[in-house]
């Protein structure tokens, strides 16, 4: 089934709201689903319209403003989400399988410690794009995040594997630490690829950590100081 | 306070040589009392097929002060945990590292009601006991550290026990401290060169002691001081193939002085595991346990275990030198604090991984100490958090109870063989019984800190105690796993005559006391005035405001030693 | 107009005025800005003229201050006591969760209009 | 005359002032004016208008208890017995704890989460450093006791005197601490986590990633720098907002502790963040031993969860997650970004402080307290995190800030 959420009204303080296509399963579950508004705790029908349409698939469509909701899509393992507009921190953190596409824009922490699934962001992104969660040793640990407008700072810190793409700019701390995958930013980038130990950056440009050295084929490597494998292209190089 | 009776539960009690008698325990105004004396009782606790023991005693974990809070500041990753919502509890966070609501919840569900934090900085020894009055449940201690501090290693090269005496009761007065902890003795100075001490004959950079002459004096002033627990010390060398002969050498020392006067130990060995390796490269790493225990067995020595838990955990210690070779070795996360000119400490996270050689060996040396030590000498520890969270204990406990858990954790975890050449952990047949364990958790570290209303159900001790939701008669270590889960969930905890947890729940949060020496009288202060003064001029705090004022702690307790 | 980089930072007036934060002596002490001799010849501004600082996080007027001869910012360099004043401007957010209130881009140009008084700061 | 006094205002904590009745010896001049006698808020207000204690309380612990998730911010000016009535009340209403670092040392603490710390105590800058940095702070303005008492002048028993100190300043302006210098570096705003990482790939031996210019620095000069860190016996970076302030913010600390670690293989070197107020320690240490972390704390699900950049204040406010405040001993709306302290205004705000500030203006409630340290005593922890009493010296009237939290926090209880 489809089920469609509009909030009701405007929230006092964030609302966060672990949804997943699986609460399109069942009306009566859906409307008793928990959130949470600040300290209290509510059912989801009490703070959104809910909508059902009865169809083959298992999909959730926001409408309205979700720019203050959080948490959604979180640990999410199948089916789809549709944000109409913009959505909340902490998107699809966690995300195991699915898809989640959001039409506006994204605040932080999109895809946090994403491990597969994938998430397309047509406007802009804030900060920590499958970065890992304070204190973690590993990031992103595979699925896509494609963003087509730009990113904010810390995109794909401590990434093991998987793929971002920012088809925009960056900001600073692109890949830092980062031990596998790719991260593929195609217009400009802040700092880049401090302590990356594996994994690929190709970037239109960047301020590059002094601590890569340019091979033959003009790829650069490191970073020398953790003698990582890492890889960065400069696209405009 | 309250009367509570506890009728018909099967006692154990090595203080009196009770071993599983149906009796029952009276408890009258935080005592355990006379029958006669008691009066009305307010509350009877039916303990039949239950065992009635003491609370149980941690000696050595460091739950206090700025080494563990810096660490749960570096390890949010550790801290998300949530153990308990808030309520009318407080919220407890933490996994291994556990904020101060948690520590004392979880001692108290453990049956535990007394806890040592033992290394604080005496410079920071306000901080430490604020957060001693943070954790609730529980009775509480702290060790001042001794062993890296310019004026011992000045007392110690002059050989001056008097002066020793009087700046031990210094210190200990000024951190309301308990006892004297020594840690690496010089290694923790050396580093502030960049170096480490590796033998006890080793001159300490820029003095003219030794580590032996540190121990040795610290030891002898200790003795004369009559301080109820005496030197509590972590080996030199400890974490490296070879510690085990530092460790018999440390021991040694001890055997030399000789016993306390009042014929208990003069000397413990905290977290043994780690300072008896043998071996000359982690290649060929062994446990030494075996020689180790013999020695302890025939010396005024005692010891606690360190046993490690597989799984992370983070290492904290005074021992610099020492976290800054397992930065090295595992380029991990690394804090490092050179405190004035006293000592220092580090703290890196750790993961013990049953497949690895060296974690493996470390895991069964561990175990071979909780069975070949005397079970008066030896006190249950993962030296928390370094060897794992103590809410392991039941777990180890059971460990030591029945060889078929031990062979069961062995193969299900896949332990590495290597132990099977370096240890003697896989032939040990080996089973301590349930009255071994009740030493080995309650009388010993009772006996070793010398608090005698501690570890016994004897009248007129604390009304401290732990009933065991089974009947310890009945438990065979063929059940481990009965075992284990009775030893989890303990049926009452009762603190100062209250009951604060029932049926594994905390019923009640109460606030224990805070336990100090003073034995300024033991010594004559002004001998050492001069060199207090002239060390100060190299502090950058005024002697007047180094130190703690009893009025500053929640509910202090001081023992005083008499002249 | 000229194109700098604001700084903020602590200062000795600003430290001694700190708890009252509603007196003349505190916003004396952090309503103004320092800037290279250069940049205020560019500008045509003197010691205690008026300038008018903007930036993408707003805009605020402040006192010119030359500094000593030696202690003078480099060129294109502003540096503004921090406090209220300087807030107007600067307290980029990076996702760090501490504002960026150093090395914010802005304009600076000379200006007639007044000093807002510390009591009517908050008036935005 | 009364010894051994702690000042309370920088993170200095010197604890030798003495008083003999109002005037005050060993203190600078910002000390001077900290102990100096001030304009006062008079007495408890609701709505502007002057009420009693008990009302102003009252009236505070509704509007806690009405909030869906009340910040409780401040902190770093009171003591730890005080901030630990603000964290279990935090705890209580379900609310955002968090405290002044977030806008200010925040970024250490994040380094330190990723990389832990080389640190020390003062006396390692007294009696053993042979080097000494400042990066980004300026201490004779900030600090203004730091040089003479622990780390320039002082004299300790390895290393005796300035003279026996090598002295080095990078700032990106030339400062009054730079007068000190024995070697000043001027870099670009911004600059530094490019500076300390290409001065860390010269120590490791990998000069050859460093190209010929670095934030401002020439490769010669970063390696003359980095000379100089290599030769230390014992070296020592104190770091200021300069640092975490600036583009790249925890970054820029994670690579000066990531350069501190690899100095420690070829020498010993450690790292002191020069911390600002007398107590801004205290309230991160207190909420870590009683929480589980330093700062950025929501109880709103009823246990600790810790996310900078969501419940640090300033985030929480632009991002209307909070519909209601408690200000202690702070003055966000003169310290806080104007986005920020615009939505401050449109929230109940509750404050607790000795001196009226521009928070004042925005306050619902406001309850006038004894000022720590002078009319009120408690622990406060150095920027080492050395543990101090601070002392009560003058009478008040005026209750401390323990006595109210208490109140407000038995009102929320029961």
């Amino acid at each position: 089934m489809t089920l469609i959420i509009k909030p009701k009204s405007e929230f006092e303080v964030c609302v966060e709201a672990e949804i997943t296509p699986e609460i399109a399963r069942n009306l009566e579950d859906a409307k008793n689903f928990k959130v949470y508004l600040g300290k209290e705790e509510r059912r989801l029908e009490e703070l959104f319209d809910l909508e059902f349409v009865d169809d083959r698939e298992e999909k959730v469509i926001l409408k309205g403003d979700f720019s203050r909701v959080k948490w959604i899509g979180r640990e999410m393992k199948g089916g789809e989400i549709i944000v109409e507009g913009n959505v909340g921190m902490h998107l699809g953190a966690f995300m195991e399988g699915g898809r989640i596409v959001v039409k506006g824009n994204c605040d932080d922490w999109v895809g946090g410690m994403m491990k597969g699934g994938e998430i397309v962001v047509e406007g802009d992104t804030g900060n920590r794009v499958g970065c890992n969660y304070w204190g973690e040793s590993e990031g992103m640990k595979g699925g896509r995040i494609v963003i087509k407008g730009n990113a904010g700072n810390y995109i794909g810190e401590k990434m093991v594997d998987g793929e971002i793409v920012v088809e925009g700019n960056a900001g600073d701390f692109v890949g830092s630490e980062m031990k596998g995958g790719k991260i593929v930013v195609r217009g400009k980038a802040g700092y880049t690829g401090w302590d990356m130990k594996g994994g690929v950056i190709e970037v239109g440009e960047c301020e590059l950590s002094p601590s890569f050295v340019k091979d033959a084929e003009g790829v650069w490597r490191g970073d020398v100081n953790v003698k990582g494998e890492g890889v960065v292209r400069i696209l405009q190089d | 306070m309250s009367v509570i009776y506890i009728k018909g539960g099967i006692v154990v009690d090595p203080t009196q040589g009770i071993d599983g008698e149906i009796m029952d325990i009276f408890v009258k105004d935080g005592k355990i009392v006379e029958e006669s004396g008691a009066g009305k009782a307010d509350t009877v606790i039916d303990a039949k097929g239950m065992t009635v023991v003491a609370g149980g005693i941690d000696i050595h974990a460091h739950i206090a002060g700025p080494k563990i809070n810096a660490g749960r500041a570096m390890r949010p990753e550790d801290m998300k945990y949530a153990r308990n919502k808030s309520g009318p509890l407080r919220c407890a966070m933490g996994r291994v590292l556990m904020t101060c609501p948690a520590i004392g919840y979880e001692y108290a569900r453990m049956g535990y009601t007394t806890a040592i934090e033992p290394a604080t900085p005496a410079l920071y020894a306000i901080h430490t006991h604020e957060e001693l009055d943070s954790i609730p449940m529980v009775d509480k201690a702290v060790l001042p550290l001794f062993g890296n501090w310019h004026l011992t290693f000045k007392f110690a090269a002059e050989g001056d026990i008097e002066k020793m005496k009087a700046f031990i009761a210094w210190a200990i007065e000024r951190s309301k401290g308990f006892g004297v902890k020594v840690v690496n003795p010089g290694g923790v100075e050396a580093w502030k060169y960049g170096r480490n001490v590796h033998s006890l004959d080793e001159r300490i950079p820029g003095f003219e002691a030794t580590p032996a002459e540190v121990l040795s004096t610290l030891i002898k002033a200790s003795i004369e001081l009559n301080l109820p627990h005496k030197v509590h010390v972590h080996c030199n060398n400890l974490g490296v193939p070879g510690s085990a002969e530092t460790t018999a050498e440390t021991i040694k020392l001890a055997e030399k002085i000789g016993a306390s006067k009042d014929g208990r130990e003069s000397l413990h060995i905290t977290h043994i595991q780690f300072n008896a390796y043998t071996g000359e490269k982690w290649r060929d790493m062994g446990s030494g346990a075996e020689e180790l225990s013999k020695l302890v067995n025939r010396t005024p020595v005692t010891v606690d275990m360190g046993q490690p838990i597989f799984g992370h955990t983070t290492t904290m210690t005074a021992d610099g030198p020492f976290e800054f070779a397992l930065h090295k070795l595992f380029k991990s996360k690394w804090i490092n604090k050179d405190v004035e000119i006293e000592t220092g400490g580090g703290i890196v996270p750790i993961t013990y991984r049953a497949k690895s050689p060296v974690n493996a060996v470390q895991w069964a040396t561990g175990l071979e100490f909780g069975l070949l030590v005397d079970a008066d000498k030896v006190v249950i520890s993962t030296d928390y958090p370094n060897g794992g969270p103590f809410v392991e204990y039941p777990y180890i406990m059971t460990l030591l109870m029945s060889r078929k858990f031990r062979e069961k954790e062995i193969e299900e975890k896949g332990v590495n063989s290597y132990i099977e050449k370096a240890t003697s952990l896989p032939s040990l047949d080996v089973e301590r019984t349930f009255y071994e364990i009740v030493k080995m958790t309650r009388s010993t570290p009772a006996k070793i800190l010398g608090l005698e209303n501690k570890g016994t159900l004897k009248v007129g001790a604390d009304a401290d105690i732990t009933i065991y939701p089974f009947d310890c008669r009945n438990v065979s270590p063929e059940d481990y796993e009965v075992l284990l889960k009775g030893l989890r969930s303990v049926a009452y905890t009762i603190k100062d005559g209250e009951i604060v947890v029932k049926d594994g729940e905390i019923a009640k949060e109460v606030w224990g006391r805070t336990f100090w020496v003073n034995a300024v009288k033991g010594a004559t202060q002004e001998i050492i005035e001069e060199d207090l003064n002239e060390v100060f001029r190299y502090y950058t705090v005024s002697r007047g405001n180094y130190g703690v004022r009893e009025e500053w702690i929640r509910r202090p307790e001081t023992i005083a030693i008499e002249e | 107009m000229i194109e700098v980089v604001v700084i903020t930072g602590r200062t000795t007036d600003q430290g001694m005025t700190i708890d009252e934060k509603l007196s003349e002596a505190y916003m004396k002490a952090v309503s103004f800005c320092e800037m290279n001799e250069k940049d205020m010849e560019k500008l045509g501004v003197k010691d205690g003229d008026r300038v008018l600082v903007k930036s993408e996080l707003g805009e605020v007027v402040l006192y010119v201050r030359k500094p000593e001869m030696d202690l003078q910012p480099p060129e294109g360099l502003i540096f503004i006591p921090m406090g209220p004043y300087a807030n107007r401007v600067v307290g980029a957010l990076n996702g760090s969760g501490t504002p960026q209130y150093k090395g914010i881009k802005a304009t600076v140009e000379k200006t007639d209009r007044e000093v807002v008084p510390v009591q009517e700061i908050l008036n935005f | 005359m009364i010894r051994d006094i702690v000042c309370t205002f920088c993170g200095n904590a010197c604890d030798d002032i003495e008083f003999e009745g109002d005037y005050g010896r060993n203190l600078c001049p910002i000390g001077e004016a900290k102990f100096a006698k001030k304009e006062r808020i008079k007495a408890p207000m609701v709505d502007g208008k002057e009420v009693s204690y008990e009302e102003a309380i009252e009236r505070a612990a509704e509007i806690l208890k009405e909030a869906k998730r009340p910040l409780l911010f401040g902190w770093s000016s009171t003591v730890n017995e005080a901030i630990r009535l603000g964290v279990l009340l935090a705890e209580k209403v379900g609310g955002i704890y968090d405290q002044c670092s977030s806008v200010c040392h925040a970024p250490t603490t994040l380094a330190m989460i990723e990389e832990g710390i080389v640190g020390g105590t003062l006396g390692q800058a007294k009696n053993r450093a042979d080097v000494v940095v400042f990066w980004g702070c300026n201490p004779v303005e900030a600090h203004p006791r730091h040089p003479t008492r622990y780390s320039v002048m002082a004299k300790g028993f390895l290393t005796r005197s300035r003279a026996e100190r090598r002295v080095v300043v990078v700032d990106v302006r030339k400062t009054p601490t730079a007068y000190l210098a024995t070697d000043f570096y001027m870099v670009e705003p911004g600059s530094d986590f490019m500076v300390f990482t290409a001065l860390r790939s010269i120590v490791n031996g990998h000069e050859e990633a460093v190209p010929e210019e670095v934030g401002g620095l020439t490769k010669n000069e970063l390696k003359s720098l980095a000379e100089i860190l290599l030769k230390a016996r014992y070296g020592l970076i104190f770091f200021g907002l300069g640092v975490t302030h600036s583009r790249g913010h925890e970054r820029n600390v994670e690579a000066v502790i990531k350069l501190v670690q690899d100095l420690n293989r070829k020498t010993r070197f450690i790292l002191q963040p020069m911390r600002g107020h007398f107590n801004v320690v205290g309230s991160g240490e207190v909420a870590a031993w009683e929480a589980g972390f330093e700062y950025a704390i929501d109880f709103s699900r009823g246990y600790a969860r810790f996310s900078p950049g969501e419940f640090t204040a300033v985030e929480a406010l632009i991002r209307g997650d909070c519909d209601a405040a408690m200000i202690v001993a702070s003055d966000p709306a003169a310290h806080f970004p104007k986005k920020a302290v615009e939505s401050l205004k449109e929230i109940p705000v509750i404050q607790i402080d000795p001196h009226p500030n521009l928070t004042t203006k925005l306050a619902d409630v406001v309850i006038p307290t004894a000022i720590v340290g002078i009319e009120a005593e408690g622990t406060i922890y150095r920027m080492d995190g050395v543990p101090l009493r601070v002392k009560k010296i003058r009478e008040s009237d005026y209750p401390s800030d323990v006595e109210i939290l208490e109140k407000i926090l038995e009102k929320v209880i029961s």
